[in-house]
């Protein structure tokens, strides 16, 4: 018990340090500057976007990973799991080496008025990348914890795959979708190396208090950084209690 | 009814092989095999839930194999039920029929009566994951049964209850099959429950059919060393058929048989509650051409009988008798005892490498 | 299927198209740039740090969570779980806070000597902070993995609890702490956004990524990145096939 | 050799209470009752793996509650047998010998012997996933007999295995208590399996137990209405005892019974094996005071014997005969049947709350 106490002090300690830190005054101040609010409604707006486009392009795939076993299927599994362990700015050049003009592909994005360095687009293609194995791997657990038998078992009771899906999985993992969509968007908004490389402008909330803090030092990034902080706490809590709820079924 | 026409299939590391199976209408059909020997795949196939890779399945005389799973107006009942958790016992009940072109109302109608027959009344409102055991299995039965469908398929319907339950599951089991005129196909390890339940049945083992026929033949004339182990069929020793008699190896023992096989060598086998006990009060079987005295060596209680084994010369027997021979007969081990089995009870298989 | 497709092609193309993108000559070259290989070695050895000191701290709690039931466990799991959510630049910042002169605790840090602002003191703890939950959820999973009643049939055989860890439950485990170090090491390595308010000097690989991003354009972060993401694809591959064989007893 | 003495414990949502045992040196004591009955938690307490909040667990006299697991001498065989799957079958049995002050020559000599007994000897290299299910019990036994614990502690030890092994591991374990004269304390659901195995036992229901001693007393005199059930007891019908005499209750029968029991109203119980056929060439116990004439409306198989129901008047009777009654008596339903039993086997006993 002794021993774990460092680990728990050192994720509690800086947190709680700086969010009573900054006097409610200068909270409150903070609310008023109309940069902070644009960049923390940006920032949670352009992670949604990303969580909701994980939600549409990831659903199918997860259920593949869980329901089917096809070769190969350990390399796409890794390749899912792959964004975690790139280095944030990497990932940025990564996308924004997509973008280039000297490539084909690149051409055809900006032939399709596609702009990546700079733009909304680019911040929630960069979104996307680091936040889809959180919304994956959630909804695949949800998948492999219903247990096939019970589709089966709909079947044979004269339900095609369509009405099965309906009616019996969706059912049982539309909280493990909710809950998938919401890590990817906390994941979202918490990324800044890859993001400030592929758009400094328009600025999201992280870059705002990277900014803040270069140029102004400690003391006046960190109103911005509670306020966003506080956000993040929000989505947590919510996350914390719908992962319970989700695994309510599967005891 | 159901017939699979030599169906084969195979997984990695097992295999199912020429499966030909015929399950007739009102059939109460057992498909009969200790855990892996492939009873449950079978079940599957029928249900169309596995493809299989050569062979026939037909039902009614007509190809079945392309017809999807949820088109063959056959229900799966499984092993732990598979109730949808997320519906209400009501809502699990009436799952399937909108897919059926039942109404409404004769829905709830069915409903009903499937309520009053399985006792439902009550819980029609809860969870699934309130429920005891045996009250998740009603609930299948009645999800499957509201539907009318051709053939019910029972995947070790008793295996995933409490001893408590299982009487009274046995014969709900049994009232269904005889009240609905259904043809039942069930799955199971247990010959106990096999005996009390089917009329006819497959004995599988390693994916493959040993015998199959009547409930009745496989428990008294199993045809391999295998089957004859797994209905209980006790006293096997090796035997030799000699002028219609059988001779035991190793042993000046000759033993008469009603029915004379027609190989040379194979081997005996009698029931052990074939074996009766020669004494004052206990049975006087009318006929008794094979008798033996011997000493009881060894007195075992096995619940409502007691396994008893007699050794007289170079042969042992093992007998079941009931439990009330030991207070009234003074059965012991040391005592002696004269044993006799009817002609009718020895039986003679060939032993089959599977 | 083919719904899965654009997931996976966002998650390879821009990382092949960047690492085939600079030519061998361009990538040798980086190589003899002392500057670079000192910040790769510098991100690798106070990662390494930091996945060890993960281990050395994170192995009890991690036991006590698995095997324990106590009042506030799902508060420390959540704890445990917050530094995925916390926004990188505000982890940085958080860290920075406990440091300043101005309280109790800042004070005794720099009496004692410890330096955080721009000192590899800071970057490992910063790193740690990122990189703890990998290691203990990873190796919690394992400790679950063990039935306990492997871990009391051994004291029915007579063994004391040390005696049952030694022999029973570490033998059984130990896979899933490599694991937890290399999950934890290879999350440390890829952290830029924390790093870089902590400490732009020492400079990590990341950090020198983004310098000579913004300073010479996308062209001269390319072999860099190419090089770090070698090394963590390295990583990465250790760690899948590492995971295969820690699952491998409990079929 | 050890005692439980009013232990209670409360779990959230259950409670063992007010526990009572002795188990007796070389017993073969078995702790029987329902899943969920709280019996694997009463080894688990015996075994020091749960602290119990009140009461005292003597050993041999003394005080063992404080004892840490690892010093009492005991040893533990899980239902699933729990061998640490990453050392092979020989250094899982010898795993625990340094701890009992067992030297090395001393332990490969203990290995080797068990080894024979326990027919291990080619399979001492695997590992444990690569056994069958009888196989891994059988290491599991060595694990623990090699020790030679004062007490060997039983979880389940037949209901993990297929029903293949069931008869073979049924016999070793038997053959264990007998040639090691070891004292044995095994939990069950099945009381088949009690009644070959155990001497003395215990009735757990509900964290309580119902009834406690010779395992043919439990068997023969359950003294509430649920070990009367869980027992197989049948024909269990509300009585009123008048003049030494057993009036069925909505009924005019009167039924002689040798044990006069001090109450007034209760239950009555007959075992359907003791229910007798009076027929020619069937059973003709000497002294049959208790005869019933009456119709034959059910006959259900269930596997060696029959369950045959009887119609007397208003009361219905359950007997269980052998099989080849059907054969070489006719027995079927609607046929006319002459049933009797005698005093001994007609049991009274009051109903109980749990």
């Amino acid at each position: 018990m002794v021993f774990s106490l460092p680990v728990i002090l050192l994720l509690t300690v800086p947190l709680i340090k700086m969010t009573t830190g900054p006097s409610l005054a200068m909270l409150w101040e903070t609310l008023g500057d109309k940069d902070v609010l644009l960049a923390i409604a940006r920032s949670l707006g352009l992670s949604l976007t990303a969580g909701l486009l994980a939600f549409a392009f990831g659903t199918p795939l997860s259920y593949l990973l869980a329901r089917k076993d096809f070769p190969g299927k350990k390399i796409i599994e890794g390749i899912i799991d792959l964004p975690v362990m790139i280095p944030h700015p990497v990932v940025g050049i990564a996308i924004l080496s997509l973008a280039g003009r000297t490539h084909a592909f690149g051409r055809f994005l900006s032939g399709m008025g596609i702009e990546i360095m700079g733009t909304r687009t680019g911040i929630v293609t960069v979104l996307i990348f680091v936040g889809i194995p959180f919304y994956v791997n959630t909804v695949k657990a949800g998948f492999e914890s219903v247990p096939v038998r019970l589709e089966y078992a709909s079947r044979t009771l004269g339900a095609g795959t369509f009405e099965t899906f309906r009616r019996v999985t969706l059912p049982l993992t539309w909280r493990h979708m909710v809950l998938g969509i919401i890590m990817c968007t906390a994941r979202a908004i918490s990324e800044f190396g890859a993001v400030v490389i592929v758009a400094y402008h328009p600025m999201t909330a992280p870059v705002m208090i990277y900014e803040r803090f270069t140029a102004y030092g400690l003391k006046y990034s960190q109103p911005v950084a509670v306020w966003l902080i506080l956000l993040s706490l929000a989505l947590f809590i919510v996350l914390r209690m719908m992962s319970r709820s989700a695994v309510q079924y599967h005891r | 009814m159901i017939r699979l026409d030599n169906i084969s299939l195979t997984f990695p590391g097992f295999a199912i092989e020429n499966i030909d199976l015929t399950i007739r209408e009102k059939d109460f059909f057992a498909l009969i095999g200790p855990t892996g020997s492939g009873k449950s795949v079978l079940l599957e196939i029928i249900m169309g839930l596995i493809p299989f890779s050569s062979g026939k399945l037909l039902f009614k005389e007509k190809d079945m194999g392309q017809t999807p799973v949820e088109k063959r107006r056959l229900a799966l009942v499984y092993q732990d039920f598979a109730l949808f958790p997320h519906l209400s016992v009501a809502h699990n009940i009436l799952y399937g029929i909108r897919y059926h072109g039942i109404k409404k109302d004769e829905g709830h109608k069915r409903l009903d009566d499937l309520t009053n027959i399985l006792g439902l009344k009550r819980i029609l409102d809860r969870k699934p994951h309130n429920l005891s055991g045996g009250e998740k299995q009603r609930v299948a039965l009645a999800r499957a049964l509201i539907l009318n469908p051709a053939v019910l398929l029972l995947d070790e319907p008793l295996s995933a209850l409490d001893p408590e339950f299982h009487g009274e599951a046995k014969n709900l089991l049994k009232q269904i099959h005889q009240d609905m005129g259904m043809t039942i196909v069930m799955v199971s390890h247990n010959f106990g429950d096999v005996m009390y339940l089917a009329n006819r049945g497959a004995v599988i083992h390693q994916g493959r059919i040993c015998q199959t026929g009547d409930i009745t033949t496989l428990f008294e004339k199993p045809d391999s060393l295998f089957t004859a182990r797994f209905v209980g069929m006790k006293n096997i020793m090796p035997a030799r058929i000699l002028q219609g008699n059988v001779r035991i190896e190793g042993s000046d023992a000759v033993i008469e048989t009603s029915v004379v096989p027609d190989i040379e060598q194979g081997y005996m086998g009698i029931r052990p509650e074939d074996i009766v006990l020669l004494s004052q009060g206990a049975d006087n079987p009318g006929n008794s051409a094979n008798r033996f005295c011997g000493t009881i060596t060894r007195v075992a209680s096995q619940g409502m009988f007691v396994e008893v084994r007699v050794e007289s010369g170079s042969l042992n027997f093992e007998a079941a008798w009931p439990r009330r021979y030991l207070r009234d007969l003074q059965i012991a081990p040391g005592r002696e005892a004269t044993i006799a089995f009817s002609p009718q009870s020895v039986h003679i298989f060939q032993h089959q490498p599977y």
